[in-house]
């Protein structure tokens, strides 16, 4: 209905393989980012920071992780909140020891470093499949978090083991610490999603990315084909948990600022997002970012309407916001199997074929 | 995606656009829910409940009305920081989020923000040394104090020494639970008992081998730092192995009429330290039951006045209430900010006979908040739990932490604070 | 006649047959007690339509598998392009340049037809992750010489019309020709088919042929493959291998087969399921 | 040497009776598994469901008192006495029933035949409704829960052998291997129990049976809340009845990971094999390495186990057909 | 049209055209060609450039002057280049229709004496190895997809691109060679020869001079303003004289860009990512579309529906004037634009038309619903009549007066005069040369003073001042009762039904008329599937009795608005029957371009109109037919005869 595609025709592979091959929707998503990058950090304050904005861009950069693993690759994970502790700790760890250390630098570190440790974790798939790798992942999730909470150095053998990230800047400006500004933050979180949502795009259009889905789709013709299923599974959750950890660090020491293993990595973390992507999408970026938004996002929204606005007690709204979400995901479930991502495809095939039905 | 933000938006610009007027803004930040609920409903309604009092009966606090920002958290320090931050902008006087994890968030937070944090007895212990955490207060006492506390009384139990003697320390597998260990490691030293720690994690439900554990070690003394389903768990395996209960000491945490019940009769004897006094048999409850019970104004199902942790939150809003008073009175305004409610705490003074005039006679001990100490006295006293008139007796008169041991501990682990995020010692 | 003969020949229709490419030799696979092969020997020549027949469970889908390594056999001896090959692994036998398709569909469902045969590709794409992920450059550069080949073969199999569709949605006939593309777009030395035609109609069937046909001819490409349609086989192969019950009672020409009375008797010969 | 220990014995048995609970709960999701291939997430949450309802029927609590009060302001918390145990169960289990058909109606009708990892995110979502509502009905608070089953440590073992082993667990222990014993003869000897198999094995096979889907899998999902009910009594009698108890469900997947999701012996076996062995090593190599090892040893057992074990200690063989 | 013959002198052929283009137009984009999923594009210099090489490439392989190059195969731009190459060597293209079976193929080149074949890939090349016995006169042939054709004998074929290859590697000699030749190619010279499949008899070789396309191309490019700009899709066959003078003549003249779409099947598609500025389809293009399009919209949800149903009403009576430019309400303009915004602009966008400046149909009438429906949407769709020997334009419909039942105004440049006899007469210079090789029709068509007689009957409408054609003169006979007989005129009518494929209707000297039905197999299986009617053939379909009662209705409402007009109301149709098989051009039953063979199918049916006239309620018939693969087979059916009411006009003026 608002495409206009007529006279629209590809004179070169570039521009055939382009992510938004038609006009109308590149243009969208150019103005969408403008807004989001060059707007809203002129009113973005306190609470939309640190309760809608961060929490949204850090989730979408760990959906992106998983659905790498999970959506690609079909490789279903449960270690996600362990990662995210490895990222966190690592970033921790740099932070303490290395105080001059640069945020970019301290943060790509913890991918680094949750990638190797992933890829560890990752050997199992090889043999495992399915629920039962999912659940082996467990054991990545359970032993993380005992580790992170029994190894006194991990969290330089503070009395209680609670981590807290001290004052670090990137480029000069403050990003972590009770004093930095909402903008910096925001920009900074920003920033990371869109470099790395942009490198993710490009790892599943090309032929990593295509491995990683013919392992998923059918392993045994990925194989005839030379795919190596080792490689291909290993790079993928090397991948998957890189994105995981830069999530991890930035989750501790640019959003909440301290973190104790046992609470903020527990096993719901893990679910969280698995939820995310699946919610959103399997195998689909714009997914994993919607489902981050759905899981992220609407619990908040709901909590502001039904005690700010209707002043319900905050119990039955808690416990209302939880069925609505339950139902929620049913509902779509059952409207769409494949995700709000599908939904919103199909959405566009139909405005695209517009008035036709197909 | 963006069609929720918006509609969040929207939804955020109607509930903060009411004006903070001229009330005086308490934020509860509680949890009603998820596993830790039954804990954080007495408290959060024993605080309700207080300041509903105050409301009724004085209508607030020198002439102003009082306003509670409830915010569940679900025990979850995502959704603490949110409540911190969504209600923080409307005045918020003072903030106890009764979690250990949501204080550590809040600790920057709230002095860049300059808002007092109340951590009544949990959260950071070293936050007592006001020189380096000028925003951070959890008088009356510490779990350093409690650990020492418990250890003084062990030695009176065993007649003044507990050489060779043989402690354990289950302990909730988390910061929470293992803020003591250190402390007990240097009492283990100074009073030369072993001391062992047996860990339990989250919830807690399965503790076999735990008590098995503590068969084998045939600890003299066991205590207990547990938080939840984790308690009752703990006090039923206890009894189920027969350990004697007068030898099973909790911190004030482990120490709610919902933790012994489940194990019945043989729970009895079965020991807590405790920050304050419980029943209902005080002056305050009877205008209580007039002001708030009676007139159906009482918070939640009404159903915990007078149990332990009921009285906690009680004593809570009680305390905030004062340095409310204090900071009016210091600042000669009866609209006080946030920054002035810090003054009013730095400087809260409450002795026996104020605790009298407030109705809570021998409720709790002295307390006296100083810019260097903001731990209060760090006194507490111990309770025994007995089944069959469902009450808690004191058993102790006001046992006094050994400062000797707890003091180098706090400016040690606040200095290393300090260190990390370079400020500067106040006060002097 | 197991004996394998070194001499080039000339088909009837004047294309050159090389020497060997591959020969497997005295293969015998068990299958726990079950013996799936027994014995074979045969070889493939460089440029020739090879194809293996039987009755149902003759072994012969097996016999692929081995060639492409799913399966190790117990004993003998494979030998590609004039060495003896080791035990290797399926992906490392096609970067070998051994290509093949299922008699069971075996697409990747989620992927459009494009991208499957792009993935066919993939043992002659080699630009890193980091590549990858930075796209501009080696990447794109790399993906776009694949792409045109690829559009090559989209053009060869007249599948223009779904080169965006999601394989999944395509009727069966096209699926197998996408397979085919698929195999086709890793440009193999060898090239495996089983039962390319299964189930298809006499139309769908004659389009395959000219399409095998046209492989062997166009790219030189060595096929083997396993066909039930006796028609079929006598147009296209070159070569014809005999399997039944896991052993191999026939080679040659499609005509000296035909008229080999084994032969009859095993088709005319209760099939055995 | 472990086996001269006296505590080793002990520290076996202990696990043997916990793992007999882990069993319970790892019952629940085997047998819808089995029956229509969905890993059942909210199978702790029914435990828990049932334990509360089963509560507020014996205590003779009012549903959503706490929203009417919010609501309507009615503060109208009970409605008498409660009633005896046995009725509760009864109604308890009704209650179960009623919500299988209600499920089946609702969520797993409009979705048959979804790939696994869909149904698995449904069963998430109904998991969510269920502690919601469940939280919502009968409030929060932790209960205890007293079906009149003994209690304390058994005093013949103890004068015996010196060993402290839980009444209730021993119990516990009984009532569930009763009850593994009551689904073993019906899925052998029932028409239905047939079904129920066959229906694993392909959904047409079922029919043919001239059984509807729809019913089995209400069947299946009711038997399950019985499991559910069973194991949420258990559990809540031991630790109190409240929110935690959902997390029992964490216990058992390592459980299946070692049993394979589709066998009744796997559950039972993989059950006991981790009590045993998380205690055991708990016991006796937790505090060495500082305890608290409990959570993530059953996973990394199951885990080593599934390395030469793919599939599972019972679980079908995964043959890759090309 | 002063301009138009100085326009004809200074660029008096294709190949100077092509020249100037490159000079003026250089950089612009000549053709596009959709290959391997991408649009490849030549600009005119390049196109240029490509032209020469090829010519000299043929020069070298030994073309001559005045030889017969057959071009076989679909739209393509090395075809389109083949054209004008022999044209810059004075060689004479002879495009032929790719899908024409043996026997017409080898009439054609054999007529022509073809020398040389450009054949487009193995299919084509096979037909002429085939026929190779029967044509001594082939020397080579040429192709383009040298797919499959490695075994074949090389002696006789060429690969394109060798051929231009060694155009480019050419010696001086060759180049001087050439350039001598195409220095010495005028005006005067044979610019193509097109091949009109008559309704009787065998084809005729149109001669067409590069004078006649050239007047044809000038004045017709300005009628309508064509630009540079402009873009248009070669899909219709190359032999057919429409697609000569789009894609070569007009494209040459106004210098616009030709895409040819990626394969036959893909089209639909292709002309949406082309969106071509203008369009010309025959009508049945537009009505299948149509067809396509209210299926289609059957299956939307209720609101689209209503939308639909609701705006293309409004439309039918706004969307019209405001292409006429005539004032309309400012609400309904409002209410327009809305329906634009909502309707109209995504529709013509997904049909690929939204970019359509000017748009033609011709060939046959058009059906006055598909007509509006299409300029409702605001597309300016108009018709032409024309035919081969007057290089197409006879008459146009100008911008603002576009009618569904008239043709339109002479193209400038033309000359019109109507006999007595009714029939239409036109004189231009774009009328062709010759009858090649066919004197004796030559001289029946174009009189000395230069008439051409189109074999039309028609007349000028008093009012719109255009040009109304009523049927093939020698269609319009006499019925028993000496009043005028127009089959063509109730064929049409019935044809605007989109569930009527063909229609042949007798009556010549008879009392009174009746006629075949042939059902359109997916309009009425979509009817059907509605009206949930099983079926299992198209036989079967066309022997349901629902369907009769639809057709009946149809033919009610035909010959109702037939006995309006005075002239033709004894041509009602009293009985009719559905036709048990489609009429094919296998079977000669219609020709390639899809006119009826009434004569024949008289003959071949003799039983089946006997019956029609014997008032007989059915009759049973065996017929042959030919397949794909041109094996022949019978197919035997009993056909139900339906009467029909046919209207007293008397009646109906009341």
């Amino acid at each position: 209905m608002i495409y206009r595609e007529a006279g629209q025709f590809k004179v070169s592979y570039q521009e055939d393989q382009e992510t938004f091959p038609i006009r109308f929707d590149k243009v969208a998503f150019w103005l969408s980012i403008f807004i989001v990058a060059a707007v809203i950090p002129f009113f973005v304050n306190d609470y939309w920071e640190k309760s809608v904005f961060l929490p949204f861009f850090i989730y979408s950069i760990a959906a992106i992780g998983l659905n790498i693993l999970t959506g690609y690759c079909g490789q279903v994970s449960l270690g996600t909140g362990g990662f995210m502790a490895v990222g966190a700790y690592t970033s921790y760890k740099l932070m303490t020891s290395f105080p001059g250390l640069d945020m970019f630098i301290v943060i790509v570190g913890s991918g680094l470093m949750t990638a190797a440790v992933g890829m560890l974790f990752g050997i199992p798939s090889l043999r495992i499949k399915g629920f039962y790798l999912a659940v082996a992942t467990l054991a990545a999730q359970f032993f993380l978090v005992w580790l992170f909470n029994k190894w006194e150095w991990t969290y330089n053998y503070s009395a209680t083991g609670q981590i807290t990230a001290p004052q670090r800047d990137f480029l000069g400006i403050v990003v972590t610490g009770a004093y930095s500004k909402p903008w910096a933050t925001y920009l900074f979180c920003f920033a990371f999603l869109f470099v790395f949502a942009w490198l993710a795009r490009n790892l599943v259009r090309g032929h990593i990315g295509r491995s990683w889905m013919a392992i998923r789709d059918m392993d045994i013709a990925a194989e005839i084909i030379g795919v190596n299923p080792l490689k291909a599974k290993l790079s993928a959750f090397a991948i998957s948990s890189f994105y995981i950890g830069i999530a991890g660090g930035l989750y501790f020491s640019v959003w909440l600022g301290a973190a104790e293993p046992t609470e903020a990595f527990s096993i719901d973390k893990s679910f969280d997002v698995l939820f995310m992507i699946i919610i959103g999408g399997l195998g689909s970026m714009i997914g994993s970012i919607i489902g981050a938004a759905f899981i992220v996002l609407l619990p908040v929204f709901f909590k502001t309407t039904l005690v700010g606005i209707l002043g319900w007690p905050t119990d039955i709204a808690e416990f209302s916001q939880i069925i609505l979400i339950g139902s929620l995901i049913i509902f779509f479930l059952i409207k769409e199997p494949h995700g709000i991502a599908a939904l919103w495809r199909t959405l566009k095939e139909k405005l695209r074929l517009w008035p036709f039905p197909y | 995606m963006k069609k929720v933000t918006l509609a969040a938006m929207s939804a955020i610009m109607i509930s903060s656009a009411v004006p903070a007027a001229a009330e005086l803004v308490f934020p509860l930040l509680s949890y009603r829910t998820g596993a830790y609920a039954p804990n954080g409903i007495p408290i959060a309604d024993g605080f309700t409940d207080y300041l509903t009092l105050i409301n009724e009966r004085d209508g607030g606090i020198g002439g102003e009305k009082i306003k509670i920002l409830e915010c569940e958290t679900a025990y979850n320090t995502e959704k603490g920081v949110e409540c911190y931050e969504s209600t923080k902008g409307e005045g918020s006087l003072v903030y106890w989020p009764l979690s250990t994890g949501i204080t550590y968030q809040l600790i920057p937070k709230v002095t860049a923000d300059n808002i007092p944090l109340h951590t009544m007895g949990y959260g950071r212990t070293s936050a007592a040394n006001g020189k380096i955490f000028s925003h951070v207060f959890n008088f009356p006492g510490t779990y350093w104090d409690a650990a020492s506390i418990i250890t003084k009384h062990m030695m009176d139990v065993e007649g003044g020494s507990l050489k060779g003697k043989k402690i354990a320390l289950v302990h909730h597998n988390s910061a929470y639970g293992k803020e003591p260990i250190r402390t007990f490691e240097v009492l283990a030293e100074k009073h030369g008992f072993e001391f062992i720690t047996l860990p339990v994690d989250h919830p807690g439900q399965e503790q076999k081998s735990t008590w098995l554990q503590v068969r084998k070690e045939k600890p003299d003394f066991v205590t207990m730092w547990g938080w939840g389903v984790m308690n009752q768990v703990a006090i039923k395996e206890a009894a189920s192995i027969r350990f004697p209960m007068d030898r099973f000491i909790g911190v004030w945490w482990s120490s709610n009429e919902g933790d012994v019940l489940p194990a019945g009769d043989k729970a009895s004897g079965y020991k807590a330290i405790a920050l304050h006094n419980t029943g209902t048999d005080f002056e305050i409850y009877k205008d209580l039951d007039k002001h708030v019970i009676s007139k159906g104004l009482a918070a939640g199902a009404g159903d915990h006045v007078g149990e332990v942790l009921y009285n906690r939150g009680f004593m809570q809003a009680a305390l905030l209430v004062e340095a409310a008073r204090n900071a009016q009175k210091i600042h000669g305004t009866s609209n006080i900010t946030p920054a002035m409610m810090r003054d009013g705490m730095e400087s809260l003074k409450i002795d026996q006979a104020r605790w009298a005039e407030m109705g809570l006679a021998n409720y709790a001990p002295d307390i006296n908040v100083t810019c260097e100490n903001h731990g209060g006295p760090g006194i507490g006293f111990i309770q025994q739990w007995d089944y069959g008139t469902k009450k808690w007796n004191i058993v102790s008169d006001f046992i006094a932490a050994d400062r000797s041991v707890v003091d180098p501990l706090i400016v040690a682990d606040s200095a290393a604070y300090a260190a990390e995020n370079n400020i500067s010692e106040r006060c002097n | 006649m197991n004996d394998i003969d070194e001499r080039s020949f000339t088909t009837p229709d004047g294309r050159t047959i090389g020497s060997e490419i591959l020969s497997v030799k005295n293969i015998t696979l068990k299958f726990g007690g079950v013996t799936a092969l027994e014995d074979i020997s045969f070889d493939i020549k460089e440029g020739e339509i090879r194809a293996i027949i039987g009755p149902n469970g003759a072994g012969k889908s097996s016999m692929l598998n081995v060639i492409n390594g799913f399966y190790h056999p117990q004993q003998g001896e494979v030998w590609f392009r004039k060495k003896l090959r080791p035990p290797l692994k399926p992906y490392q036998i096609a970067y070998q340049g051994v290509a093949r398709t299922f008699q069971n569909i075996a697409l990747f469902k989620g992927m459009s037809t494009l991208d499957n045969i792009m993935t066919g590709r993939f043992t002659h794409m080699t630009s890193g992750i980091a590549a990858q992920a930075i796209w501009k450059g080696f990447a794109e550069r790399e993906e776009i010489e694949n792409r045109e080949k690829v559009e090559q073969i989209i053009d060869f199999l007249e599948i223009q019309k779904i080169r965006r569709t999601e394989v999944g949605r395509l009727p069966y006939g096209l699926q197998k020709r996408v397979e085919l593309g698929r195999a086709l777009a890793a440009e193999p030395k060898l090239l495996l088919l089983d039962e390319p035609m299964a189930g298809m109609n006499v139309e769908e069937k004659e389009d395959m042929s000219r399409f095998v046909l046209d492989v062997n001819e166009e790219f030189g490409t060595t096929v083997a493959l396993i066909e039930h349609d006796m028609g079929v086989v006598m147009d296209i192969a070159d070569r014809v291998v005999v399997m039944d019950y896991g052993k191999k009672i026939g080679d040659g020409t499609p005509a000296e087969v035909r008229s080999s009375q084994i032969v009859i008797d095993a088709y005319l010969g209760v099939s055995h399921e | 040497m472990f086996l001269l220990d006296p505590f080793f014995w002990e520290v076996v048995i202990s696990g043997l009776l916990a793992g007999v609970m882990y069993a319970l709960v790892a019952l629940g999701f085997v047998l819808i598994f089995k029956a229509s291939g969905i890993f059942n997430f909210a199978q702790g949450v029914l435990a828990l469901f049932a334990a509360l309802t089963l509560v507020g029927f014996q205590t003779g609590q009012v549903p959503f008192a706490h929203l009417l009060e919010a609501v309507l302001g009615i503060h109208y918390s009970h409605w008498g006495e409660g009633m005896s145990t046995v009725i509760a169960l009864i109604l308890s289990l009704c209650v179960m029933i009623g919500l299988a058909w209600l499920v089946v109606k609702v969520v797993l009708k409009p979705l048959v035949n979804q790939e696994g990892i869909i149904l698995f995110m449904a069963t998430i979502g109904l998991a969510f409704v269920l502690e919601g509502v469940g939280d919502l009905m009968w409030g929060a608070n932790v209960k205890r829960l007293d079906v009149g089953l003994p209690e304390g440590p058994s005093d013949l073992l103890l004068d015996y052998t010196g060993m402290f082993i839980e009444k209730l667990e021993i119990s516990a222990a009984v009532v569930a291997i009763i009850l593994v014993i009551l689904l073993m003869l019906f899925s052998q000897y029932t028409k239905m129990g047939r079904a129920l198999r066959a229906v694993a094995d392909d959904h047409q096979a079922a029919l043919s049976v001239g059984i509807s889907l729809e019913t089995i899998w209400w069947v299946v999902w009711s038997i399950s809340g019985l499991v559910a009910l069973v194991a949420g009594v258990m559990w809540g009698a031991k630790s109190g009845v409240q929110f935690s108890l959902s997390l029992i469900a964490l216990k058992a997947l390592p459980v299946l990971m070692l049993g394979g999701f589709t066998s009744i012996p796997g559950a039972i076996i993989g059950g006991l094999m981790i009590g045993v062995g998380e205690k055991v090593f708990e016991f006796y190599i937790g505090p060495m390495i500082g305890g608290a090892t409990e959570n993530w040893f059953a996973y990394m057992l199951a885990l080593v186990f599934l390395l030469f074990r793919p599939q599972g200690l019972f679980g079908e063989k995964i043959i890759e057909r090309v | 049209m002063v301009s138009v013959p100085s326009a004809g002198r200074d660029y008096e052929t294709i190949p100077k055209l092509l020249i100037r283009n490159s000079e003026r137009y250089g950089l612009n984009v000549a053709y596009r060609y959709k290959q391997f999923g991408i649009w490849h594009s030549w600009n005119w210099s390049e196109t240029a450039i490509q032209i020469k090489s090829l010519a000299v490439g043929m020069v070298s392989l030994g073309v001559e002057p005045g030889d017969h190059i057959a071009i076989i195969g679909s739209n393509r731009p090395e075809l389109y280049w083949t054209i004008v190459a022999a044209q810059t060597i004075g060689a004479v293209p002879v495009p032929v229709y790719q899908d024409s079976v043996a026997e017409e193929m080898v009439y054609i080149l054999d007529h022509c004496a073809a020398k040389y074949v450009f054949a487009e890939d193995q299919e084509q090349v096979d037909k002429i190895i085939e026929l190779k016995g029967k044509l001594k006169t082939i020397k080579k042939t040429v192709f383009l997809d040298p797919r499959g054709l490695r075994k074949y004998d090389k002696s006789f074929l060429i690969d394109f691109n060798t051929l231009i290859a060694s155009g480019q590697i050419a010696d001086q000699e060759l180049i001087s060679s050439f350039e001598k030749r195409s220095a010495k190619v005028t005006g005067d010279d044979t610019c193509v020869m097109l091949y009109t499949s008559g309704t009787t008899g065998n084809p005729k070789g149109v001669v067409l001079s590069h004078k006649n396309i050239i007047a044809a191309s000038a004045s017709s490019s300005q009628f309508d303003s064509l630009r540079p700009a402009d873009s248009a899709l070669a899909y219709l066959p190359m032999a057919w004289v429409g697609d000569f003078i789009f894609s070569i003549g007009q494209a040459y003249w106004s210098g616009f860009c030709v895409a040819c779409p990626e394969s036959a099947e893909t089209m639909q598609t292709d002309l949406r990512e082309i969106g071509p500025s203008y369009f010309f389809a025959p009508p049945r293009y537009f009505e299948g579309l149509l067809t396509s399009v209210m299926i289609r919209m059957e299956d939307a949800s209720k609101l689209k529906k209503k939308l639909f149903q609701y705006f293309m009403h409004f439309a039918k009576v706004v969307g019209p004037k405001l292409l006429d430019q005539k004032r309309v309400s400012p609400l309904d303009k409002a209410l327009y634009y809305l329906g634009d915004k909502l309707l109209f602009a995504p529709l013509k966008d997904t049909l690929g038309l939204r970019n359509v400046r000017v748009g033609y149909t011709a060939g046959e009438a058009i059906g006055p619903e598909i007509f509006d429906f299409y300029r409702s949407l605001g597309i300016n769709l108009k018709q032409l009549y024309g035919q081969t020997e007057a290089s197409v334009f006879i008459t146009q419909q100008p911008d603002g007066e576009v009618r569904s039942d008239t043709v339109g105004v002479p193209t400038p440049g033309v000359e019109l005069k109507i006999a007595d006899s009714g029939e239409v007469f036109y004189k231009s210079d774009a009328s062709f040369v010759e009858y090649y090789k066919n004197p004796k029709s030559t001289k029946e068509t174009k009189n000395k003073q230069g008439w051409v007689a189109t074999g039309d009957a028609g007349f000028i409408d008093p009012e719109s001042k255009h040009l109304r054609i009523i049927d093939r003169v020698k269609d319009v006979g006499k019925m028993a009762d000496g009043s005028f007989f127009a089959p063509k005129y109730v064929e049409n009518k019935l044809k605007f039904y989109p569930t009527i494929l063909e229609a042949v209707v007798f009556g010549d000297s008879r009392e009174n008329c009746t006629v075949f039905i042939n059902i359109d197999l997916t309009a009425v299986g979509n009817w059907a599937e509605r009206n949930n009617i099983a079926y299992a053939s198209y036989q079967e379909l066309a022997g349901n009795e629902q369907v009769y009662k639809m057709i009946e209705a149809h033919i009610k409402e035909v010959n109702r608005s037939v006995s309006q007009d005075s002239m033709l109301s004894s041509c009602q149709i009293h009985r009719f029957l559905v036709l048990h098989k489609e009429l094919d051009a296998d079977d000669g039953e219609i020709t390639r371009t899809r006119k009826v063979r009434r004569g024949f199918i008289e003959k071949k049916y003799s039983d089946l109109v006997n019956a029609l006239y014997d008032g007989s309620k059915e009759v049973s018939t065996r017929t042959e037919v030919t397949y794909e693969d041109g094996r022949k087979g019978q197919i035997s059916a009993t056909i139900s005869i339906w009467d029909v009411e046919v209207f007293d006009k008397s009646v109906e003026a009341a």
